[in-house]
């Protein structure tokens, strides 16, 4: 009974997990500029995302090691300082997207500009960290997550044409619009493959204690959590491609995107989509920062635990501290949050090499992983998912410039 | 005199004659009681994949290339290495008389 | 005993500093083209009027769709400017510009009248609004043919 | 034991089970004509900085000079304090009383327990 909790608590955090600012905005773009044509962009970040989180549940589980601890001992610091680099800039831009994602939500339910919340919700965000335990965090941003689920809803309620959407689970080359059709793709992609969501998910079976006995329940939150994560995702992309692309509208701003749901829950659709923007963020912005200072933590080896009292953990506590409030600092100065939100998208996919090649060697390391190290099954998806973040990080960059 | 096994880590080294042999990428260490003696020093590109301990990603792919030159390590006794100057590392012996491993 | 220091540098790893450079690119944006520039004006004339039906409907708050369409006057404001610089080959600048004066004049009306709470004054001027964006959708095709 | 793949960047754990940073560096004692032996274990960010480049080595010591707790040298824990080598290195000393928690220590007291609800780093 306890177990069925467990796994139910697990795959929920999971979902809250998986919808933030970035897929939600990327999904909208998708949806509103090429219909269901990006579905496929979506379905291939889910698959490679519930491996990558089966493998880092898995890691922790039996080796009692984190990621970021694994890759300090194995390839030394000088590498661990490049990935330190390359990982912490990421997630900062993107718990800058996040609590900007907060801001935005609150602005267009009061009226109030986001610039201005910029410091009350980061305080809020710092003082849940500050007082909250782990599990505080996980469960209760993520329970109230839920709310999301209204975009499933929306898109239903709209009649979809399940035929063409169908259709759009496999690739196919756009008539026109190439390099924004791939700007698309890729934002897509970093928004589903971020490894801030490995990191997080690794630490998190570390301070729940799981061993090996966990190994089959780590697969089943990691393959359901993400799952639903990506079907919420295609939700929206679904739901934007009936609400937008018929007008004609493209998603720049978020007061557009706020416009999903009106006309497929016309009473609520507006309030739905703000307070799932709201708490999705919140609960990402809870992970990222949490997610970056786990990163300083283990790699210099602190003591760590979101559950102690922060003068236990002094320098775990001092880190986070200085991380939010200097996410809300571009904030003050209202620079677009979705602006940022695609920034980092298409770093997060430059940067994946970083994240995925070292994860590679872990996985197969006898001494870490014993008789559970991956096989080849495992290992053919990580090769593949290499492949594609190389070729990803190689075409981000142009993509941005030509499309963004 | 005292040197850092942090910074040694991947310093070319060569033999008797000047020949490059390769980087220093491991020690093997014997462990007793209360010390820690370096008994040999690895070197060669495929030290590293020893210190990764990723020789069953390896292993497959040196099958498959056949090659025994892609992948040298020699393994060099504590008495064969000369640390008297620990930015040019030198071997006591020839290039051609270091132990292959693996 | 003070410690030597000598200098090992795994140089190999040191060339992987540079993929921070082309961050700085990243800011370099090419100038849209007509044909973007009128996607991006009706985009933004069909906001308006997507907001204007829901505020019509009681289901957003009179803030938001005050700053929604006042954003959209905005935006219009300035890709109008852009596209009309650009002189679009073989269009009628001159009825292109009334157009677009026009349906920003009435976006602005709206903003106002949601504030005045005037339901019925706002759906005349969104009624308009619509016809205004069928009218720019006939220009949009227009350029792209030509191109 | 191989030392860079066992040793090196392994976190260090004191005799009370606290958290005690990560193995920075080793000192290797070099003789004339004797067999080689680590003789210490270097923790600190300075040897640390130093692996990646000289410079941020550099940087760091004189960082720690302006700013932080005041101590002159470096942290060495000779190596006949290391009890077991293992998924974590346990060593037979206390992580307070040798220096390794300095930063810890000063940013509890300095930044942390300031703030309301911090907690208290004595109070156990």
């Amino acid at each position: 009974m306890k177990k069925i909790l467990q796994i139910t608590l697990g795959i929920i955090t999971s979902v809250g997990g998986f919808l933030e600012i970035g897929s939600v905005t990327t999904a909208a773009q998708a949806g509103a500029s090429f219909g269901y044509q990006l579905l496929w962009a979506i379905l291939l970040g889910t698959i490679c995302l519930i491996f990558l989180v089966e493998m880092s549940g898995r890691l922790a589980a039996v080796s009692k090691h984190t990621i970021v601890d694994a890759t300090r001992e194995r390839f030394g610091f000088p590498f661990y300082a490049i990935v330190m680099l390359g990982m912490v800039l990421v997630a900062f831009m993107v718990l800058v997207a996040e609590l900007g994602g907060i801001g935005l939500s609150l602005q267009i339910l009061s009226g109030l500009g986001f610039p201005w919340w910029a410091i009350p919700v980061s305080f809020v965000v710092w003082l849940l960290m500050w007082k909250g335990t782990f599990g505080l965090i996980e469960n209760g941003a993520s329970l109230l997550g839920l709310v999301t689920i209204s975009f499933v809803v929306a898109a239903v309620k709209m009649h979809p044409d399940w035929g063409s959407a169908g259709h759009g689970l496999l690739p196919t080359m756009p008539g026109d619009q190439k390099a924004k059709y791939g700007f698309i793709a890729v934002s897509i992609l970093g928004a589903s493959i971020s490894p801030y969501l490995m990191y997080f998910y690794s630490s998190g079976a570390i301070e729940d204690k799981w061993d090996e006995s966990y190994i089959p329940m780590n697969r089943i939150i990691a393959g359901f959590g993400m799952t639903f994560g990506g079907l919420l995702s295609m939700a929206v992309l679904v739901a934007a491609a009936l609400a937008f692309q018929p007008r004609g509208i493209d998603i720049d701003k978020f007061e557009q995107a706020a416009l999903l749901m009106t006309s497929a829950l016309p009473k609520w659709g507006f309030y739905f989509f703000a307070f799932s923007m709201l708490f999705a963020c919140l609960g990402a912005a809870l992970e990222v920062s949490l997610a970056i200072a786990y990163f300083f933590a283990q790699g210099f080896g602190w003591n760590w635990s979101e559950d102690l009292e922060p003068s236990k953990d002094a320098r775990f506590s001092f880190a986070y501290t200085i991380i939010i409030f200097l996410a809300a600092i571009p904030l003050l100065f209202g620079v677009d949050p979705i602006k940022v939100t695609l920034m980092s998208m298409a770093l997060t996919a430059a940067t994946l090499p970083l994240a995925i090649v070292p994860f590679l060697f872990l996985m197969n390391d006898p001494i870490y992983l014993g008789e559970h190290r991956n096989g080849w099954v495992s290992n053919s998806v990580v090769a593949i998912i290499i492949l594609i973040s190389f070729v990803l990080s190689v075409i981000s960059i142009p993509l941005q410039i030509i499309g963004g | 005199m005292d040197i850092n096994v942090e910074l040694l880590l991947g310093t070319k080294v060569r033999d008797v004659d000047g020949t490059g042999v390769g980087r220093i990428e491991e020690f093997h260490v014997q462990r007793d009681e209360s010390s820690c003696r370096v008994d040999a020093y690895l070197i060669g590109a495929s030290a590293v994949i020893e210190r990764l301990s990723a020789w069953t990603l390896v292993r497959p792919i040196k099958k498959l290339l056949h090659s025994r030159k892609l992948l040298t390590v020699y393994e060099v006794p504590w008495q064969d290495m000369d640390l008297s100057d620990p930015l040019h590392p030198k071997l006591r012996t020839a290039k051609h008389d270091l132990r292959h491993v693996k | 005993m003070r410690l030597k220091r000598f200098l090992v540098v795994e140089t190999r790893m040191r060339a992987k500093l540079f993929f921070a450079v082309p961050l700085v690119f990243s800011t370099v944006c090419k100038p849209p083209t007509p044909a973007e520039q009128m996607d991006s004006v009706i985009s933004w004339l069909a906001t308006a009027g997507m907001a204007g039906d829901a505020w019509l409907r009681h289901t957003t708050p009179d803030k938001y769709t005050r700053q929604t369409l006042e954003l959209s006057h905005d935006t219009l404001l300035q890709i109008s400017d852009d596209l009309l610089k650009s002189r679009p080959p073989g269009t009628d600048t001159a009825s292109l510009d009334s157009v677009l004066t026009r349906s920003r004049g009435r976006i602005a009306q709206m903003a106002r009248l949601v504030e005045a709470k005037n339901s019925p004054a706002f759906l005349s001027q969104l009624d308009s609004l619509r016809v205004d964006e069928k009218l720019v959708k006939q220009f949009s095709d227009s350029i792209k043919s030509k191109q | 034991m191989k030392l860079v793949r066992d040793v090196l960047d392994k976190k260090l754990i004191d005799r009370e089970h606290c958290d005690m940073s990560r193995v920075s560096g080793l000192v290797m004692r070099v003789g004339e004509r004797s067999q080689p032996h680590i003789s210490h274990i270097l923790i600190g960010g300075p040897t640390l900085w130093t692996r990646v480049h000289p410079a941020l080595g550099r940087l760091s010591t004189r960082l720690a000079q302006l700013w932080g707790p005041k101590r002159k040298d470096l942290v060495r824990i000779p190596w006949s304090r290391v009890m077991t080598v293992g998924k974590d290195i346990k060593l037979d000393v206390k992580a307070r009383d040798i220096g390794a928690l300095d930063w810890e220590i000063w940013i509890a007291q300095h930044i942390i327990e300031r703030i309301p609800g911090g907690g208290n780093k004595e109070e156990e």
